[in-house]
Parts: C-alpha cells; structure tokens; sequence
C-alpha cells in the first residue's frame, strides 16, 4: 500500500497535536491504545490501528517521563510502527522492531531540545523585569510551536522518504555531538539551581544547604524524606523562638522594676 | 553577602511595594489557572524544568494581585526560578502560592515554600500516576484493544481523565482556600514563617543538587599497566555528588559575579559537547 | 500404651501452668529441658521424657517471643511431642514432626488471643479513671486465667482425644478468619500509640514525632540509635535553655539600670 | 491544641494536685514491686502489649505515693499507655519512674521518660536473654540431657534463674536509688526535665510507630495484563511505613473525636478479617 | 565537671595567660614548619599517631609565639593530643592552627579546630594521593622500567615530587595567611568560635571512636550443642562498634581518675596479649 | 652470586634510609621502582635492579599504609627480592615469591613497633608540661632512629644469613604474642581519645559525641560526612545566638523604659 503526501501530511498532524500532548495538556490521547485507532483512521484500517495500539501500550507500558529523562519516544514509535504495519501488513510485533530506532532517535532529539530551549529562559527573565506577561505567554507559545514543529517532521519524514532514507539522514549527524548536548542536560539543572541559589541563599541559611547535601549524597535519602526532616527541623526552630521570647519576658517579669 | 547597603538592596528586591493584602481571586479565576496548568511544560528545559509555564500558569492570577507594576515585575522574576513538581498535582503549590502573593510575603518565603512544596510532590506524582494511574487505565485499554474493540481507546481516555481533570481543577480550589484561610496566621509570623520556609527550601535545594544534577567524569588515567579510572577510583572515594556540588557552586560564584543565565547554559553546552569530544565526559 | 484421663489432666495442669510461665513468672520451667521430664514423670517414664526434653530444646533453640510474636508454641510442641514419643515408642525426631502442627495451631491460637485481649484494656481505663486497683489487679488475673485455661485445653483435647480428632478440630475453623484477627494483631499497636500520643503529643512535640519516624522509616535506624540521638537532641535543647536565660541575665547587666 | 481552656484542661490532667513529695518506698516495697513484675505480662495484648501489667507492678507503690485520690487516678491512667520492653529489665524501668512519681512529676513527663527509657531495653533485653543467656543454658542443658541425665533440668533451671532474679530485684533497688537521688536535681529543673523526656520520649513513640505497627496491602490491580501490587509498587515507591503511619493518624484523630478504645480495636478487628475476607489484607 | 573550683582549674588549663597577639611567623618560619612536617610521623604509634611529629613541626613556631613560659607548656600538652591526618595536607591544618595559636584562642578551641580539620582530610589525602597520584607516578615509572630504562625511576621521583613539596609548601603558606585574615574575625567571636569548633570537634571524635578503635572479641559460648558468638550473635546485635565504644569509655574514666598513659598503655597491651592467649581477642 | 658483608651492610643502611621514607619524607624512593635500581647499583647489576623494581611496583601497586595500617612491608619485600633475582639469577616472579613472607613479617613487625612505641608519648606529655622543646625533638629523633635500625636489620639478617636462618627466626617468635600486640595495636587508639576527651570534653559536649558516634557507628557515614553535618550543626548555633541577643535587644528597646 502507497501512502499519499497527504495522508502523511495528516500523520504529521497527528504527531503534532500527541507530541504537545505528551508533555502539555497530558490527556494521553498520545498514549498507543489511542494513537494507534487514529493512525489506522488516517489510513483507513481502524481494525490494524487498535490492534497495533493495544500491542504498543503493553510495550510501551510503565515507561513515562520521570523527572524530565525521556525514555524512547512513544508517539513516533507508534505512528512509524502502526503505519509501517498498515502498509506491510506485519505482525505488530515486526513492526515494533521496525519503530523502536526511531523512537530511541526521536528521544535523544527531545533531550536536545530541552537542553537546547534553556536560553530562552533569560528571555524570560527579561520580560519579568519589564513586567512583560505578554512575552512569557508568547514564548510559551513558542516553546510549543518548536516542539509540535519538530514532531510533525520526525513522523512526516520517515513516512514519507520512507524508512532507509531517514535512517540515513538521522545516521549523518555526528553521535559525539548528539550525546555531548545530552550530557549538557543532565548538567543543566546546576545552572538553574545557581540561579535559584541566588535569590533564596543568605548565609544563616548555608547550614541547610549542607545538611540537604549530605542527607541526598550520602545517607541517598529521597527528597520526601529530606523535606519532612527539614520541616521537622524547620518547626522546632519556629517554636523555640516563642519560648525565647516567652523566656525573656518572663525573666523581665520577675525582675521588676 | 558583605555591606550593608548590598543588604538594604537585597531587601528592597525582597519585600514588595504595597503591602496591603491583594484582591480575592474568583472561582473563575482559579479555574483559569487550572486551565493554564495544562501548558506547565510549554517551555520545558533542562536548566529551569517547568518555571516558564508554571509563571504562565499563575500570571492572570498575579496580575490582579500586584497592582504596582514593580511588585509585578518582582513577582514574576521570583517565578523563573527552577521548578519540577508533578504536572497534576502542580495546581495544589499554585493555589497555596497565590494566597501567599496575596497576603504579600517576602519573594523569597514564597519562594521557598514553592521549593520545599512542589519538589517532593514530583516524586509521589510519579509514584501515583505514571507508574500506577497510567499502567492500570492502559492495560484494560490495551485488553480491549487486543480484542479488537475501539473501546479500548474511549474507555482509556476517559478512566484516565476523569482522575486527571478531578484532581487538577479541585486541588487548585482546596489549596487556595487552604491558603487563604492561613492568611491571618503567616501575616502574624511573617518573619518566622520566612525563616522557617527558608530552612525547608535551603535544604530541599541543598538534596536536589545532589539528586538531579547528573555529572561524572569518563576519565581514566593509563599509567602503563595502571588505569586510574577519575570517578569510580578517585570522586566516588572522596564523597558521593561532589561533581554536581563543584559545578553547582561554580555556577552560583559565576552568577554572583554577574554572569547572564545565557552565558552560563552556552558555556555548559559548550562543556558539555567539548568534553564529549575530548573524551572526559 | 493407653493413656487414663486422668493423666491426660495432669498434662492439661502442666500445660496451664507452663502456659503461665512463657510469658509471666519465665522461669523457663516451659522450656522442654525441662518440661520433658515433667511429662515423662506424669506418664511413668522419666528416662524418655529426658531424652525427647533435650531433643526439643535443640530443636527449639533460639525460639523466644520477640517483641510480642509468636514462634511456634514450644510447650504444646514439647508435651505433645513428648507423649507421643512415650506412649508410641517412636524416636524424639518423628515425635517433632508429629508435634510441630499442633505448635503452630497454638501460635496462631495465642496471637488470637493476644488480638481478642485488646478490648479488656479500656475496661483497665475505666479502672483507672476511678483509682479503682482492685479492678486493675482482676483484669491481670483473669488474663493469667484465660490463657491458662487456652492451654490447658490445647493440650487436654490432642492427647485425650487422640491427634486425627483434635486435628480436625482446628481444620474446622475458617482460616480467613484466623488469618485476618492475626493481621489485625499486626495492627493492633496503633490504637496503643493512638491513645499514648493523645496523652503525650503537643504541637511542639510535631517535629519530634516526625524525626522518629523518619529515622526508623526511612534510615532503618533501630529503636536504640534513635533514642540516642534522641537523647542528643534533648540534651542540646536541655543545656541550649540555660545558656538562653544566661545570656538574657548578662544582657541585662551589661545594660544595667 | 486550640483554645486556652482546654489548655488548661490539659494541664490538669497532666500535674498532680499533691505537689508534696511522696512517701518513701521502702526495700519491703521495691521487693513487693519485683515480685509483682512476674505478672508484667499477665494482661499481654497487641493494643498495649505490658500496660495492664505494667500498672499491676507498680500498684501498691503507687497507693502509698499518691494518697490524693483524684492523683491516683491520674497516674494510673498514664500507665495504661502502650509499653513493651523486656521483662527481666522492666524493674529497672519502674524503679526510676517510682521515684519520678515520688517527686510529682507531670503525667507527661513520667510517660515520656518510661517510653524513652523501656522501648530501646526492649531489643537490647531480648538479645541479652531471649539469644543468649537462654540458648547457653538450654545448650548446656539439653546436652546433658541427651546423656540421659536429670541434672539438665536441673541445671538449666538454675543456672537461668540465678541470673534472671538477681537482675530483676538488683535492678529494681539500683534504679530506685538511682532514681531518688536524682530527685532534687529534677525538682529543681521540672520544666527543662519535662520538655527534654518529651524530646525523646515522643521521637522513640514516631520511631515505634514504623517499627512496631505491621500493616500492608496485598491489593493488586489487574489491568489487562498489567498486574500493579499496590504495596510495592505504590507505596513503597511513595515512602516507607505509610500505611502504618496513616492508620495511627487516623486512629489518633478518631481518639481526639473521642472514640473509645473499645470502638477502635473492634474496628480494627473487622477491618482485619473484613480484609483478609475481601482479599486486601 | 562538678564544683566551682574544678571549673576555674579547667580554664586556668584553657586559657593562655598572655593573651596579647602573638608574633608573626615569617615566610622562614613557614618553611621551617614545613619543612619540619617531614617527620610528621617520626614518633608514629597507635596510642596518639601523628602528635609527636604534628608538635614537633609547629615546635618552632610555638616557641616564637608563646615567650610566656606557662603557655608554651600550655599549648605543647595540648598538641600531644591525638591526630591523624594526611601527611601531605598536614600543613594545611598547621597554617590555620599556628594562627589560632597567634590569636591566642583557648586550647580547647584549638585542639576541636584542629582534630575538626585534620580528620577528614585523612581520607581525603589517601584517596587523591595514595590510591590515586601514586599509582598513576608508580605505573608510568614501572612502564619505562620494565622496557629496561632507568628514566622510569627518575621520572617517578620527580613527578611525584613536584606535587608532593608543591603541595607541602603551598599549603602551609595559604592556610597561614588564611588564618591570620581571620583572627580579627575570630577574636570578636572568641566564645562563640569555641563553642562551634567544640560542637565540630567532639562529633568527629564521637566518630572517630567509632571508626578508629577496632576492638572485637572472638568468644564463643559452647553450650552443648549451642554455640553462640559473643560479638556476631550478641553486640552486633545490641549495637555496632559496642566495644571501642566501652573501651574507650572506660579509659576515659581512669584517665579522670588519674591514670597516667603509660599505665593506660600498658595495660591495654597486656590486655591484647593475653586476651590471644585465652583465646577471647 | 655471593654477597660480601659490606654488601649486606650497604643494602641495610639502604633499608635504613628507605624505612624512614616510607613514613618521613615520604618522597617515595623506598618505592620498588626507585629502590630496585638502587639494589642493582649495590649489587652491580643495575639492569636486573630496574626490571625487578618495575616488576615489584606493579605488585604493590595500589598498597599503601592507610590511617595507619600496614600492608605488607614494600621495602623489606623489594630489597629481599631483587636481591635474590640478582644473586640466583631467577625471574622477578619467582623472587617476588620467596620476597613476600619477608613483607609479611616485616608488616607485623612495624605493627608491633608502633604499639611499642606507644609509651613514648607519655614521655612527650612530661615533656610538654616543662616546655621542654628539646625533649620532644629528642624523641622524634629517637622513634626515627628505632625504625631505621629496625630496618636495616630486617634487611641485613636475611641477605646476610640467608633466608632459610633469617625465616628460622622469624618462626621462632610466639605467634600470639605477636598476634596479641597486633591486637592492642587496634585498641590503641581508645587511650589516645580517652586524653584528648580528657582536654575537650565537657558536660554540654556529650550529646555532640554522642552523635557523631551514632552516626558512624549505625549509618556508617565517613568522617568527611559527619564533620560536614557538624559543621552545619555548629553553624546553626553559631547563628542563633547572634539572633537570641538580637532579640533580646529588640525586646527591650521595645519595651522601653
Ligand atoms: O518527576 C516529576 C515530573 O518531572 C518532569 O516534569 C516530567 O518528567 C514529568 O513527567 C514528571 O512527572
Ligand atoms: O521485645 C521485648 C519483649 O516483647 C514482648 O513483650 C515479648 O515478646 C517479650 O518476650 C520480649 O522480650
Ligand atoms: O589515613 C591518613 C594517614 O594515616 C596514617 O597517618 C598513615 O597511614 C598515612 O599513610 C595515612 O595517609
């Protein structure tokens, strides 16, 4: 079966529409079990589209971004593996052999992105001083533009060049790059934290930092457990300023005048 | 933080212009926010995670209550700071933060009180929704699905969205109301409950450092038959994190000493793609 | 060998008062060092009644009730074990097999009742709320009664009735209903703490209660290192007090009027 | 704790009305005190382990020490708390809160020091005698036994009771006497006393709460072909001891609420078997 | 501590009597100090490790700064106290404690400084130089050796070397003058810099007990068949690190009791050799 | 090869030298890779010394003594070896096997010095009471010149009697006591705390060693972690009571006269 540039063009659409959807709006509508019914729609074969869908959701399962770490892309690999087995009539589970590479590329190329988008940021903060709220909502905006953008083509592409040709083209770029600008986003948050530090750190305040420092580095307590011992401590000091009060009162009582 | 004027300066970006509590806001202003939330990761980036939407998220909200344009602008640059919470539960910091807005605080006590709210709240978002809500409406979709029947998709998008859309819009309203009702008490102590936020913040920032910066060396050293591999032999012998602590406070010098944000992330991309050349990172 | 009833009732007394002595008086005159020759006396043949004795105290060595839970009832184990041995002629070894089943039905019997105790402790408040000692002394000695009685039977029944009858016996109850009284005796502790902390608990005491629990939750910390740092802390606040009024004394002198 | 007037409820519940030191205890009454202590478990159940035997322990001492009937009653209802440690060391226990009865401590005070003091004996108490006096005497023992000997027996029987008794009444003396002469020095400082026995004695009560209370969840929810465990996949990601924290919560708020202790164990009861019917327990 | 006069003796023993500034150490000093640091641990031995050579190196300095003959003696008793650090970063710790000296803070406050500073920096310099710097100068040394060149042991010393007296002699200069910046700072807070280096300094001893004295027995109570083994079976159960624990502190109570250290050692000494022989060490 | 006495006396003056840099000076000749060449040079056959000291640099690699624990002695294992490689003619392997034992004895031996050398440092304490600068240096110079002795014996004995005599008296000694001394040696350490507590402990310290020992001892954490934690602890106080007098000022000037 050909596909037209149409129905391809629809199917970048779709990856448009998922690809916000994953990260904004989190319907899940980008979730396999949906995805899958609107591929097979596009290319007229709802049945191979459910069937496709409901195989990818168990692959696909337990796999959600946590804190920010992509894992394989689950949109592009839906819409490649379900359109691939629409075309060739593969089992779904040829076809998942067929989508995973696009999905680890697509991935690595998220992971780019969010590194890539951090300038933006200063922008921002510019726009804070100017009290500017026109231009956060519009790099917002525009933040979800580059992302909708960049999934249109990672599903229009391969679909329409077909599998060899964008294969090559993801080949072509240097993997020393790639994995460099990864490695820039796992640094990243130090960045983010520095400016944090910024406005919050005084220095009656270094002691915490430190305790917060050894509970996570070495004791490898989770934040919920720093945050209740931190509140825990945050507490006593909260009531011992009572009594200090209290305690000087007194004192003052019961000296007299 | 040395001189003294440098502390009057400090305070002065601190403490907002007008003091007097800010207007109420409507259910319909909440539910606006709810709505905003949608886009928290709009603007998603490895150096500020979610601080972009979560501003546009709470700017209506913000624009009522800060009349004075310059309690605005103080308000907004406050928050730009890093934030990463789970995206359903992001409306219940929000609607505790615009109480706080509202009765005025310092930006730094609202600030961290976000910190010390939303950052946990990330890791039990996760436990809750990804990897429990999330498997449980997909496998009885995918089951259906697998049968061949396209209620696989109706029921998933449902079952999921119920919980979803409950939890958003009604914790925004519960945690409003929850902060508003604590007005009266955090005016009355607003130096103790500053001080207090602050040491819950600090040291939630203090274990997110160690927790989510992620940087070690691949660095080895061939002395003949020897490898001395950096990280495994030396670092991790030292102390755990010491990596992301070096470069956190590198940064924090760095910003001290004036350096735009711009500057820092090219020069950690540069490092991060140069160091990939180089074969040390 | 036959067993008359009324040995069958001496063993029931041994078993009432060995009963006692696990958890109150612990002489360990329930151990089966020493509760073999006992039995082996009541049924004429000491000799055995030492051997099948040693055997079991190896066999249950290491065996005790920590922190309120039931190992496999050692004195059930012992008398049963015992008798069967002397009136069968079979070896200690066999005789612990033949023993072990019923000293798990005990187990599980004296964790009900430890369950099914808990409501005579609010009868105890009322007691207490009317400084009426009297009653506080009946509720220990009905408690001492109760279980002495449960033992008695446990062993009178098996050896009077033969082990397949009080086999079935106890097959008879529903296990759910076991089971579930036994989790809720996991449970149980709660209220204990419950009505402990009404007593005890202040909101100034909040940040204490979560450390603790933090300590034990998260660092596995046992119950003795947290005291520990308990102690610490309260020693530092302890000490931090006099220093308060200390410094608040010289102030004020430094002052002068 | 709310208004002022339950404040003042509070407290006097919590301070003895005969604030005059009390009558001495003499060795007749330490000893009496001691053989008592046999029955420490005589009442053992899961909702207060000791307490009951606990209090019968101490009863004659407390008779002749609070004299005031309303005080009396007082201090018998703080010992009906929770308590568990190890029974060869509770003497030890008693003996220093006798004297703090003595001195007319607050209720709260005695009680924290008691759960401060008897929870961590517990587990030192069961790896003293429970895995090693016992298991060296009954080795002993059963090995002569095995030879066919009756001294066994007796020699077991001997041996463990030398050391059980001598520790249980020398316990009981040393830590009266200990006690008594710490008596001025804790009069002196009530206060300080009070605050720092609650520091320690509340942090161990948290601790005991995630060590002593056992209660998980076998729910599992099957999707399709997803299986999602509720405890470890779900709550233990979330925190370690949740259930058992939110089940004490609980049952501390419906105690506030004024439900009898009656009610909850019943509660509890069914909820055990309702749960190990319904298949969540 | 009991009565009053003890106390007075106490900071009799604390304080130095000429509490004017002392005289400034040179860049001849510095290097005469550093220089003296070679022999850091020429009179090494288990009791107090490095305090012979540590005193030996700053003996000097002292000398010049202490003209009082009283506080000479003061401060060399002082620093015979227990230390252990890395001999390569060991002048680090000498520069700030010679300008603590200058200052003429209490002894005590010198001493918590000092075993504050220097413990951790035991392990710091074994990983960065013993398990690092030597294998990576040993390695490239053994290389060229084993191809028959004797430039692999000429190579080795001087690479090593130049990190070693670069280290050595650097260090001792910035912490010195380090130091010597801050003793205005100090000198303000006298009291309060004692009670936070006094807070720092018995933490780390508390560890260092725990982490330095290794003591365990190898009793096993056959009973019978039973055999239980006093430190697997009974303190680790009961607690780690129980016996240094103990040890330590029932040294502590003759050393209070006016047990010279010979004595002390001695004993101990005689303790180890005949614990072997009865079988329980 | 024979080896004259001079020769033997060279190489212990050689282990002299070396001894002491293994503790002093530290400048690392004692290491095999320096020291093998230096045999070689007194034996007069640099090359075999260069390749037997490369050899053994690689076996020791990686040992060396920490907080002052011995690994088997290097020296006394590089100079016995290369020695025998040189004179036999055998390969650095098998040297390296007939070397060992030599360091294993020579470890123990150093053991046993620094538990001996223990009492010296009440002498110092003596000293230190008549500010009698020259005492200390005195025994500095002597601990220096027990271990250089110690060395060169330990080298020259073997070279000299051969190792067959020189192992015969190593066996000679009672294991235990050496053992023993060994031993006290780990113990050691307590006395030196027990004095330094005797100079820096005082009543309101307790709970500080009371932590830090709860620390290492149950959450096993390494001293950089606890004394960062201590550090954040001192700190806190340290700030709190800038803030108690604080308040304690604003108290009263509130109040007024
Ligand atoms: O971990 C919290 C949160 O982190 C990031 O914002 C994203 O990965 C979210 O999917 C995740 O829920
Ligand atoms: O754990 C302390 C203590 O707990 C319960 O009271 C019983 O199990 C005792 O046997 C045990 O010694
Ligand atoms: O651990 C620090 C330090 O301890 C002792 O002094 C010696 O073993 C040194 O070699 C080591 O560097």
């Amino acid at each position: 079966m050909e596909i037209s540039i149409i129905q391809a063009f629809i199917l970048g659409l779709l990856a448009f529409i998922a690809g916000l959807d994953l990260f904004n709006g989190l319907t899940h509508m980008h979730r396999p079990v949906v995805l899958g019914p609107l591929v097979g729609l596009v290319l007229g074969d709802l049945q191979t589209g459910i069937l496709v869908g409901g195989t990818l959701e168990l692959v696909w399962m337990g796999l959600a971004p946590l804190a920010g770490a992509q894992p394989p892309n689950v949109i592009i690999g839906t819409i490649v593996g379900a359109t691939f087995a629409i075309t060739t009539g593969v089992s779904a589970e040829v076809a998942v052999g067929i989508a995973v590479p696009f999905a680890v590329a697509v991935q690595m190329g998220i992971t780019l992105l969010f590194s890539a988008m951090s300038p933006m940021m200063s922008k921002c903060d510019d726009f804070a001083d100017d009290a500017n709220t026109r231009g956060i909502e519009l790099v917002n905006y525009f933040g979800l533009l580059v992302l909708g953008v960049f999934y249109f083509f990672c599903a229009f592409l391969p679909i329409y060049f077909g599998a060899e040709h964008a294969g090559a083209f993801v080949e072509a770029l240097p993997k020393n790059l790639i994995d460099g600008l990864g490695v820039a986003g796992g640094i990243m948050p130090a960045v983010g934290f520095a400016i944090l530090m910024k406005i919050m750190m005084k220095n009656i305040y270094i002691p915490y930092f430190i305790l917060g420092f050894v509970a996570a580095a070495w004791l490898q307590l989770p934040i919920l457990a720093i945050a209740c011992a931190a509140l825990a401590m945050a507490l006593i000091d909260f009531m011992k300023k009572d009594e200090t009060a209290a305690t000087v009162k007194n004192e003052e009582l019961d000296d007299g005048i | 933080m040395g001189s003294n004027t440098e502390k009057n300066a400090l305070i002065d970006a601190n403490e907002y212009e007008d003091q007097s509590i800010g207007a109420e806001l409507t259910t319909a202003d909440i539910n606006k926010m709810a709505w905003r939330s949608l886009l928290l990761q709009a603007s998603f980036n490895y150096e500020r995670m979610q601080a972009g939407g979560w501003l546009y998220g709470i700017l209506p909200a913000l624009k009522k209550i800060h009349t004075n344009k310059n309690d605005l602008a103080k308000s907004m640059k406050g928050h730009m700071g890093f934030l990463n919470t789970h995206p359903f539960l992001v409306t219940f910091v929000m609607g505790i933060i615009l109480a706080m807005e509202r009765s005025k605080q310092d930006v730094s006590s609202i600030q961290n009180t976000k910190i010390a709210v939303a950052s946990p709240l990330g890791g039990i978002g996760d436990a809750m929704f990804w990897l429990t809500l999330l498997p449980i409406c997909g496998g009885i979709g995918a089951d259906l699905a697998l049968r061949g029947s396209i209620m696989g998709a109706i029921l998933f998008f449902i079952m999921f969205n119920v919980v979803h859309f409950t939890l958003r819009f009604g914790l925004a309203h519960y945690a409003y109301r929850m902060g508003v009702k604590a007005i009266p008490l955090i005016k009355a102590n607003t130096k103790k409950v500053a001080h207090a936020a602050a040491i819950v913040g600090i040291t939630v920032i203090g274990a997110l450092v160690a927790t989510y910066v992620r940087l070690s060396t691949t660095l080895e050293i061939n002395a003949g038959d020897a490898v001395v591999k950096l990280q495994t032999d030396v670092l991790d012998k030292l102390m755990p994190a010491f990596l992301p602590l070096v470069y956190t406070l590198i940064m924090y010098a760095l910003v001290k000493r004036g350096w735009s944000p711009v500057k820092l992330i090219m020069f950690t991309m540069v490092l991060g793609v140069a160091g990939k050349y180089a074969g040390f990172l």
